[in-house]
């Protein structure tokens, strides 16, 4: 496994990008590599209900400027610190953790990537490097309504971006699993991250096309390395931490 | 220069600082952050005689000043740890402590009887007190009864340093000290978690999936404090402290209480690198306090 | 309308919340900052039979998330209470309950006897549970038998609600409650304090004068949740939840474990009309999950 | 006793006036009347390592302008959160509470008003409202060095301003007690507020001197009005809370 760090981030900008989702970019003096999937525990300081890390996939790397960007949702009191800080402020960082996606695939089909909510944060920074390597990449990602949309620009400029809201707002009306990419799916992969019920309904439609799959999952996390024990999901080898044996799982491992 | 070496038992630690069990696992997940010839010791995760898969997610609740867990000893078991994980931690330039767990009296004398083989393994952390599973020695760490006869039989078939880690969930945790030293233990450490429950009152469930949880962080120093002074006036072996410990501060006030030693472990999770901060930060205290000695602060709270 | 009313034995409460003993004095020192009328209750301070002075100062620690207080009963006997305090506190509009503490069996029975004969004491608490001083009833509370002994005296000098306080320094709190069930306590209220330590590593002193205290303040709340929910499964008599309760959802937390009550303690300090909004946030809580009562979320914690 | 409020002041200004003193200034909606000597219970945010209200004592009153000055020592986290605030940040604060000094004095004689540390902070208020009832005001103040003295301008304003430095390197030598103003004291009164050893000396001087004589103690607190019974003091009746049966006390009072 590669090297993990201990670093602060200088914040060069944060500003919200929607009602309750921020984007936070962090310079460091150095940047270790980082993979596609892989995330970083967020030191959250002055909050006293707040004591663990949190857990935050990373969003895009620019490592020319050693500068990482995150895409966070404000859910709690350890969210609301970090949408907080402003740019100079300085916030410390365990990482790259996790094992990230895998990013050797077959450039003869093009690969989905299936995002919803704050899911859709490390799918850029994945589709950045699978479409650098050669491979097309289209993005399916799924909002509730048109105004929970997140800007689409950066994913643009790496693939297709196909959209979906609930309400039929913007893109196609329904789920991410409604839309009508699916009607002649041939991906050499699909790559998903978001809600739980959304990333089943992704593995069962793969499934049924017989289309290799990978999810990120998201639990409760302490150390994030591998130590505690606590962020555990059950797997049909049993119980796996999603810290270090994931985020990503195959969908085959996962009793889903 | 500053001593900082101490003895528990037969067990020679180059500095008090360990890691506690469970959350430093076989300290391999902490290679990038921490130097391991400049720690006391690690105390490896809590193993069984047999595989186990440990309690159902979630087993994670944050609270105010600390968290509570429920991971139920997972760990693959005493077999699996000697074939795949001793082989590398026997390298390591640290003392590996083994902290062995049991739901019977057979379990733990098992479990202890191929611990005892390992060369490279001077001690093991004798846990009858995890709050988190149904047999999970917390009966035996409740009684005084239980505790003897747990560390009676376990004595027998551990020829090293035993140390048995003692439950805070007690009326009189001096009074199962002193049943355990009675047994033969060479020493005590205190406190294991403290059995506490989260709730949200939204969806109205427990926010854990065995409903309770052990408590741990520095919400719970002050009891851990207490306990260890209870316990240090109680008995003549030495006594390992924690509960709590984010710093080298809180570590002296260990000392002070009547620990000889400290194992850290919530805090790894905040700063991965911390017990390398708390032996810097033990050592700056005794210079500027110019003590040449560790020695010379165990116990020494002035009542 | 929703309705917050509960029954305590035959203690009407308009709403659960109440004040805990020795953190809201007799209430006049809060009236500028809450309404009595719209307080369940008012638990006035550890009343003895005899004045005590209490410890000596330093009495409070700051801790991570919470304090420890050493105050050891200080108040001027139960003889001032009925002719200098009594006479204020019988016209608030609300309950006032004494909370009624001793060294000896006889104490509490003769203090007892004297609150019995007050008409606008509609309750007493019996306190088995300060960890402060010596003979403070925490002996009474760590055991089955002494706390037995001491309700049963008490039960027969008391014609009116008698709630007991218990200590959660103990191995089986549910145990404590069945067994002062039996005397025929009226309700159990938990958690007193947790006995805990606080040292200054500079000075190598206890902070406190003490050198232990009552850890109070949401650094318990963990603690005294599970103890809430191990107790209310044990008895059948209405539990009184209390033990770092900070807002609304503290308080619905309590609720779900099984509390028909809650007292606020240490949060008084921290905001002095805290009761107020905890009551007005209950309040909501029912409205937005579409209940018409408390009664509706009592020990309906989903497991 | 006066009614008690539990207001928000909102921070006019905030400025260190000395490497670990700094003066904020509040302003609130209305002013509650705040006799000399009582203090504040401050709320502290953000600092998961301070739990309890801070008590720090009112220096100065400006009923016009509904504005408050507290002159603060950093001396923990505590303290440190209440200087970072900034111009527009709110403060929550818990007052007037405590007794405060004895107004009623003779206007026959001067009084003496001597302050160490921090202690100096409720003399400035104290020392305006006897000026203005037309009572010579004389402030003692000892500091350890030059270095460390407040700026004097409001206390030159109210009455003269006598100095001690520990090194002499800015009025007499020594402590107060040795500053020569006590050589032929006439006093008819003498309030002291500082570490209390400096008050204990102070007390001596007075007695032996025949003055009548008020201190202001400083102790640990929690809630701030009397019910928690944490901040006593001992005096010849026994227990006396300092938050409510002080700070204030007269030395006949204290065991001193």
């Amino acid at each position: 496994m590669a090297k993990k760090f201990q670093l602060d981030g200088k914040v060069v900008a944060n500003e919200w990008v929607t009602a309750s989702y921020f984007k936070m970019t962090l310079s460091f003096q150095t940047l270790p590599e980082i993979l596609p999937g892989q995330f970083a525990e967020l030191r959250i300081d002055q909050t006293p209900s707040v004591f663990l890390r949190r857990p935050i996939s990373i969003h895009d790397v620019r490592p020319e400027t050693n500068q990482v960007d995150l895409l966070i949702q404000k859910v709690g009191d350890g969210t609301a610190w970090l949408a907080e800080r402003k740019a100079g402020d300085v916030v410390n960082l365990v990482f790259p953790l996790g094992n990230g996606f895998t990013t050797a695939v077959s450039n003869q089909k093009p690969v989905l990537l299936v995002g919803g909510g704050v899911g859709i944060a490390p799918l850029l920074h994945l589709g950045r490097f699978l479409a650098q390597n050669g491979t097309k990449v289209q993005f399916l990602l799924g909002f509730r309504k048109k105004a929970d949309i997140l800007p689409l620009n950066a994913y643009q400029a790496v693939g297709d971006v196909l959209i979906t809201t609930e309400d039929g707002s913007e893109g196609e009306k329904g789920f991410v699993t409604n839309h009508s990419v699916w009607n002649d799916a041939d991906f050499a992969r699909i790559y998903s991250c978001g809600p739980t019920p959304m990333m089943k309904a992704v593995v069962a439609v793969a499934r049924q096309k017989n289309i290799d799959c990978e999810v990120s999952l998201e639990n409760k996390m302490a150390c994030g390395v591998g130590a505690c024990l606590c962020c555990v999901t059950q797997t049909h080898e049993g119980h796996k931490c999603v810290c270090t044996d994931g985020p990503v799982f195959n969908s085959n491992e996962l009793p889903w | 220069m500053v001593d900082l070496s101490v003895k528990i038992g037969d067990l020679s630690l180059r500095n008090p600082v360990m890691t506690a069990s469970g959350t430093f696992g076989y300290g391999t997940e902490f290679e990038d952050f921490v130097n391991f010839s400049r720690m006391g010791g690690i105390i490896v995760k809590g193993t069984t005689i047999r595989h186990r898969e440990g309690n159902a997610y979630p087993r994670l609740a944050e609270v105010n000043g600390g968290m509570l867990n429920a991971v139920g000893l997972q760990n693959k078991g005493v077999d699996y740890f000697i074939e795949h994980i001793y082989p590398t931690v026997k390298n390591y330039d640290t003392n590996v402590i083994v902290n062995v767990s049991g739901a019977t009296l057979e379990d733990y004398v098992a479990c202890t009887e191929k611990i005892n083989d390992l060369d490279k393994i001077p001690a093991i952390e004798l846990n009858i007190s995890c709050p988190n599973v149904k047999q999970g020695g917390m009966a035996f760490g409740t009684s005084c009864t239980a505790a003897a006869e747990v560390v009676r039989a376990v004595r027998k078939a551990y020829d090293k340093t035993l140390i048995v880690k003692l439950s805070p969930n007690v009326t009189d945790i001096a009074e199962i000290a002193r049943a355990v030293e009675a047994e033969g233990a060479d020493s005590v450490s205190l406190i294991n978690t403290l059995m506490g429950m989260a709730i949200n009152a939204e969806t109205r469930k427990p926010v854990l999936s065995t409903i309770t949880g052990g408590m741990s962080g520095p919400c719970v120093k002050p009891i851990a404090l207490r306990m260890v002074w209870q316990v240090a006036k109680a008995v003549n072996i030495p006594v390992v402290g924690l509960g709590g410990i984010m710093n080298a501060t809180d570590a002296i006030e260990f000392f002070l209480a009547g620990a000889s030693a400290i194992e850290i472990g919530t805090a790894n999770f905040i700063d991965p690198s911390v017990t390398m901060k708390v032996v810097d930060g033990i050592e700056d205290y005794l210079r500027r306090h110019k003590l040449e000695s560790l020695n010379q602060i165990i116990g020494q709270l002035e009542v």
